[in-house]
């Protein structure tokens, strides 16, 4: 047990997967010789050289489509698109191929590949760098899309979204990469679709993923001193959702409050507000609160843009208000 | 250097030429199908059907200068790559009747046929997005350090998508063996080559990744093609990518709903005059002056042809449609490490 | 007042803001000498020339963004994308640029665009060419998104999306192109973001938008045969969504189905869903129940295709089980 | 044609050289304000700050070569551009701090500055995206018949983009006013141009479009590139699109959090080389060798920017704040036509 920050955590499920199969290797923009814009892939280039670490142009359409090409070859890609504001340029190839030829050829090809990007805002990155779009890519069918809240889980997640058959997507949330956590010796894999939960609680279910987990966690820790007891449930993955755990937590504490650095609308807080009332109305003590940016393109001066961003504290007056 | 013509054979040719009228034949029972056959049971239906009759040559001069182990992949002007890959008449048929015996299950439809085991990794209908898909089969074979090369068609519209551009740069940094071949029938859906690029030349494209310039091949003339592809496919192995044209046209409008050549008289004309270099008129040409007597082949063939097709439709009108287990096969690969059930309908 | 398909509907509409305003213009694959995909544009290549009826190569990436550069300039595009599905690969511009321009350079620049689009699935489209994804485009705030259910409505709501000064994504079901509706003479705009109840009713709000709406309406008939009496909101625009208009008739109906097209995840019926138990907790007389088309790419096939999509009876259904 | 160095008068040069004084000064202090400013309250924060130094031959030469109504655009390395179109620096050190005041109201930030006044069209962060922008705003000059032409800037990194592929051929195709200007510092972020692309020579890639083989042009002489980019404008406004490079070298690192000259020896010695050609010095030379006794000259303009960047420090670090009101501004345009309120925070 030692431990890491959620950066070396990525890298060392990097690191294991490609010395336990010579099919899994990386590419993106900077991802070797530079080693990786935000590090995660730092010391593979050197350690494995060039064939199994690739460099590529900056070319986001060329990069998701010909890891879909590579994928459905027989290699394991691990794409980086360097930062998820990128990847809309690579949805067509996302959407229309990695996440449909396993289907639309009946079975044919399978597309084993994992994209991986950065996400998030906040620290003045400016509307055009600022976007934490999960959602919008969890809406298609065929592909998972994981995010993990802390070191431990980006390692087991990272691990498992290599080794399935099935693509996904895989955001990495910037301002987590430093923050650690204790990681095992021993090798570990986390199921796709598995959710957690981070904090046990009676009172209230906050329902969460990425950086939402953090907010959750403080704003339940304060809560707590009211005597409130939150029960925090991170999805961890988009796709497939982990609707039996939600549930499960809601029936036991008939409130909810739905937390998320996204925009607000055709969201996440809106996808789990819908299949709560649907699936548990019966055990619905209070309207579903949700918690998220403004409905805005983010600024870059520093007090406005904090403004428009969740918040533990906006989580604890979302909480209040369904008590 | 490529195989010169005079070492294929006489039964070689005329096995191309038989897939050759295949092919058409294949094409016009499928416009019959879609637009004349009176009995509801027995027509294709939907909206997408892209016929390549007129591009015959090329697509089977083309897959013809493959080794087996070669790789395929194209966009949706598909029927004819897959016979001349190899891939059986029947399960095509089927594919396009949207049965469960298709080569995708009924699932793909004319536009997303493919057969895995003869590498043809398929038809695709986003126009250039098949392209970084070459190159990424293209990678896994260097990669493995096998000895194949991959060829890729594509329209000579496709050629101004942000697709071709990044795809071929890729594939040029990568120094990998892929033959780019552009159809170039002059026209992507209604517009004129010289309406959607600066460089209707498009070989000329080659300098911008720095990659073998190769030949505008008339694509009306198998041989030329063949022979073209070849040198190409031994150059991508050898030395990374080449970009070459084949010069052709077709012979239908752009899909089942372009009345174009109703419309236009220009094009009307510009029709009959390419009509004159029928892939299969020149073909049979080069046959006649190279061999004498082939009479009973060509009635033959043409037997044959008829025969393959007609059981074709056959064995697809009789096959079984997919049903609600189809439905919702495949839509992920089933996965131990899943938790629960991804489609939780 | 003539009949006239929604075809021919939108046709006018273009007509008619050519004639007005020199500086409207069309763009977009095919739209010129071919007549248009659809045939949206026809005939205006004719009378307008290639000046103001351009066509481009197939390059969505460039049909969008220089859209917004010809806008910023002073122009007033009408760019055309063929179908949504392509649109995937324009995503970029129009989110990155389109709709955050005018604020990230804090109002110097307007971008008076419009993008159109044909949406929506069946008749064996397959995978790739079946997209409905409207929630997705209007999840991200700075450009306006409408569709049209009928010839009447698209007319207006083009004519406005055309003046407005601001960017909007007007997508146009291909099923509904064909059918007429009644339209005056003189010129009418419907405003950006009014939703229209399509048919008053007291005991179900049924919401909807683009085809939906006809699925609806035909369930109200059968309904109402059994003595209920739907009402049927179509919100014509997914941003700004016309929140008043169905909470009105929410709370007068306290129960709730909501009809789209599109996949069901982090989509339509998502937010509505959400918004609904929100905001109007204390009127929910039942569950709010969603009907779209299965969690799944479509097939080619027509026969099971028609199972994953949605129809008048999986919205009898649903109504019958919120009763 | 291009004007001849000899029609520029003195004054004008000294005029230049001030400017290209004042963006050098004001990237020194964006970087001082960044890294090492002790007081909270004067730094400039974030995560995104890409500085220009030894692109200042670039920027002043290709904008120098601009009619007051032509246009101009430009990616993320925008502030040099700014100030040599005319744009106050104290506007943009504003912008830079965040402040209400800034040319974009800080909102846009160091990436985003734009001044619509002297059609300064923006910086773009989005590699490529702000291409076919150029393209609509060339394409809004030849709808209105305008005399006038644009000037896209843009790395040698996002010529591997597919924007850059569909932007260029579309102006192609239509024909327009554009000088598409590769600032060729031969790396994106890390990736050297041989590993980006199979062409290394960018110039070679207007074939494809088949528009004018621009001129690589020695990107640290401000005379040579003005010379050639006016040039190049010329020939855009009479006969369509230009693609030309400027081989010049970023004295930074790619933005602040790169450490790469720190990092790595062999490029640490490539800086120096460069350095010898700093565009100051080669312009101070080129001063030096016309005109005598410019000593004063050279004080007054050491002064003089001096105390333009001072005080452009001190009118950001003394403006407000945006508030609230600013942060709900200008998500949408007001308008008559919309029902209700867009913005229903
Ligand atoms: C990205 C994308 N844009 C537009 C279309 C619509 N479309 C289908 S085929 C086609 C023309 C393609 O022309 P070309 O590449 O020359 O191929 P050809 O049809 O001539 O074989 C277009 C525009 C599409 N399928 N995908
Ligand atoms: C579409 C996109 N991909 C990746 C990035 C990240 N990125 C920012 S700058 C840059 C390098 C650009 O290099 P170049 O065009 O040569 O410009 P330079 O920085 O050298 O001026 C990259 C990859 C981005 N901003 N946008
Ligand atoms: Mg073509
Ligand atoms: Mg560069």
């Amino acid at each position: 047990m030692k431990n890491m920050s959620m950066r070396d955590a990525l890298r060392a499920a990097l690191h294991e997967e490609m010395l336990r199969d010579e099919t899994v290797f990386v590419m993106g923009e900077e991802v070797g010789r530079w080693q990786g814009t935000h590090r995660v892939t730092r010391g593979l280039y050197d350690e494995f050289g060039a064939r199994r670490v690739r460099d590529t142009p900056i070319s986001e359409m060329a990069i998701a489509g010909a890891a879909v090409g590579a994928a459905m070859a027989g290699l394991r890609p691990v794409a980086e698109l360097m930062t998820i504001n990128f990847a809309f340029l690579s949805l067509d190839a996302m959407v229309n191929h990695a996440a449909k030829i396993h289907y639309m050829f009946n079975g044919q090809f399978k597309v084993p590949l994992v994209y991986r990007a950065a996400t998030g805002w906040g620290n003045q990155a400016t509307a055009t760098h600022s976007h934490s779009p999960e959602p919008i890519f969890a809406h298609f069918p065929g592909m998972f899309l994981g995010v993990p809240s802390n070191a431990y889980d980006a390692k087991g997640m990272l691990k498992t979204a290599i080794r399935d058959d099935n693509p996904v997507l895989f955001t990495e949330v910037i301002a987590l990469y430093p923050k650690p956590s204790p990681i095992p010796d021993e090798e570990y894999l986390i199921p796709i679709g598995q959710g957690d939960i981070k904090r046990p609680g009676t009172d209230v279910t906050i329902v969460t993923y990425g950086r939402g987990v953090e907010w959750s966690l403080d704003a339940a820790g304060i809560l707590a001193k009211e005597g409130v007891e939150a029960e925090v449930v991170d999805v961890r993955w988009l796709r497939p959702l982990d609707l039996p755990l939600i549930l499960s937590s809601f029936k036991k504490t008939n409130r909810c409050v739905v937390v998320e650095e996204s925009l607000p609308m055709y969201s996440f807080g809106s996808e789990i507000a819908a299949q709560l009332q649907e699936a548990a109305f019966d055990y619905m003590d209070a309207p579903i609160k949700r918690v998220h940016a403004m409905d805005l393109p983010l600024p870059y001066a520093r007090t406005i843009e904090l403004m428009a961003l969740p918040n533990a504290q906006k989580v604890v007056d979302a909480v209040r208000e369904v008590l | 250097m490529a195989t010169k013509t005079e070492t294929l054979s006489k039964e070689t040719l005329l096995t191309w030429y038989e897939e050759m009228v295949l092919i058409r034949k294949f094409e016009e029972m499928c416009r019959y199908l879609y637009f004349d056959e009176p009995d509801k049971k027995r027509r294709i239906t939907g909206v997408y059907l892209h016929l390549a009759s007129g591009h015959e040559a090329v697509h089977l001069g083309a897959v013809k200068a493959l080794t087996a182990d070669d790789h395929v992949i194209t966009a949706y002007r598909d029927h004819g790559i897959g016979l001349a890959r190899g891939v059986r008449a029947d399960l095509l048929m089927a594919e396009m009747m949207g049965k469960r015996t298709g080569v995708s299950g009924g699932k793909g439809g004319s536009m997303h046929l493919a057969w895995r085991p003869v590498n043809f990794w398929g038809g695709y209908a986003i126009v250039g997005g098949h392209l970084p898909l070459a190159t990424g089969i293209a990678l896994k074979v260097r990669y493995m350090n096998e000895p194949n090369a991959v060829l890729c068609f594509l329209g000579d519209g496709a050629s101004n998508n942000g697709y071709f551009h990044e795809a071929l740069n890729m594939a040029a940094v990568w120094d990998l063996p892929v033959v780019w071949l552009v159809e170039n029938n002059l026209v992507g859906m209604g517009t004129r080559i010289e309406d959607s690029t600066g460089q209707p030349e498009l070989v000329k494209r080659a300098i911008a990744y720095g990659i073998k310039e190769g030949p505008r091949v008339d694509g009306q003339d198998v041989i030329k093609v063949y022979e073209a592809v070849k040198e190409a496919l031994d150059h991508a192995r050898a030395h990374g990518p080449v970009l070459m044209e084949a010069l052709t046209y077709r012979f239908e409008g752009h899909g089942v709903s372009d009345k174009q050549f109703d419309a236009r008289d220009d094009l009307k004309h510009e029709l009959e005059q390419w009509r004159t270099r029928d892939p299969l008129v020149v073909f049979k040409a080069l046959l006649d002056k190279r061999y004498k007597d082939l009479d009973d082949d060509y009635a033959r063939i043409e037997a044959d042809t008829d025969k393959t097709v007609q059981d074709a439709v056959e064995f697809a009108v009789n096959s079984p449609e997919p049903g609600y287990e189809d439905l919702i096969a495949n839509v992920y690969v089933d996965s131990d490490l899943v938790h629960g059930d991804p489609l939780k309908l």
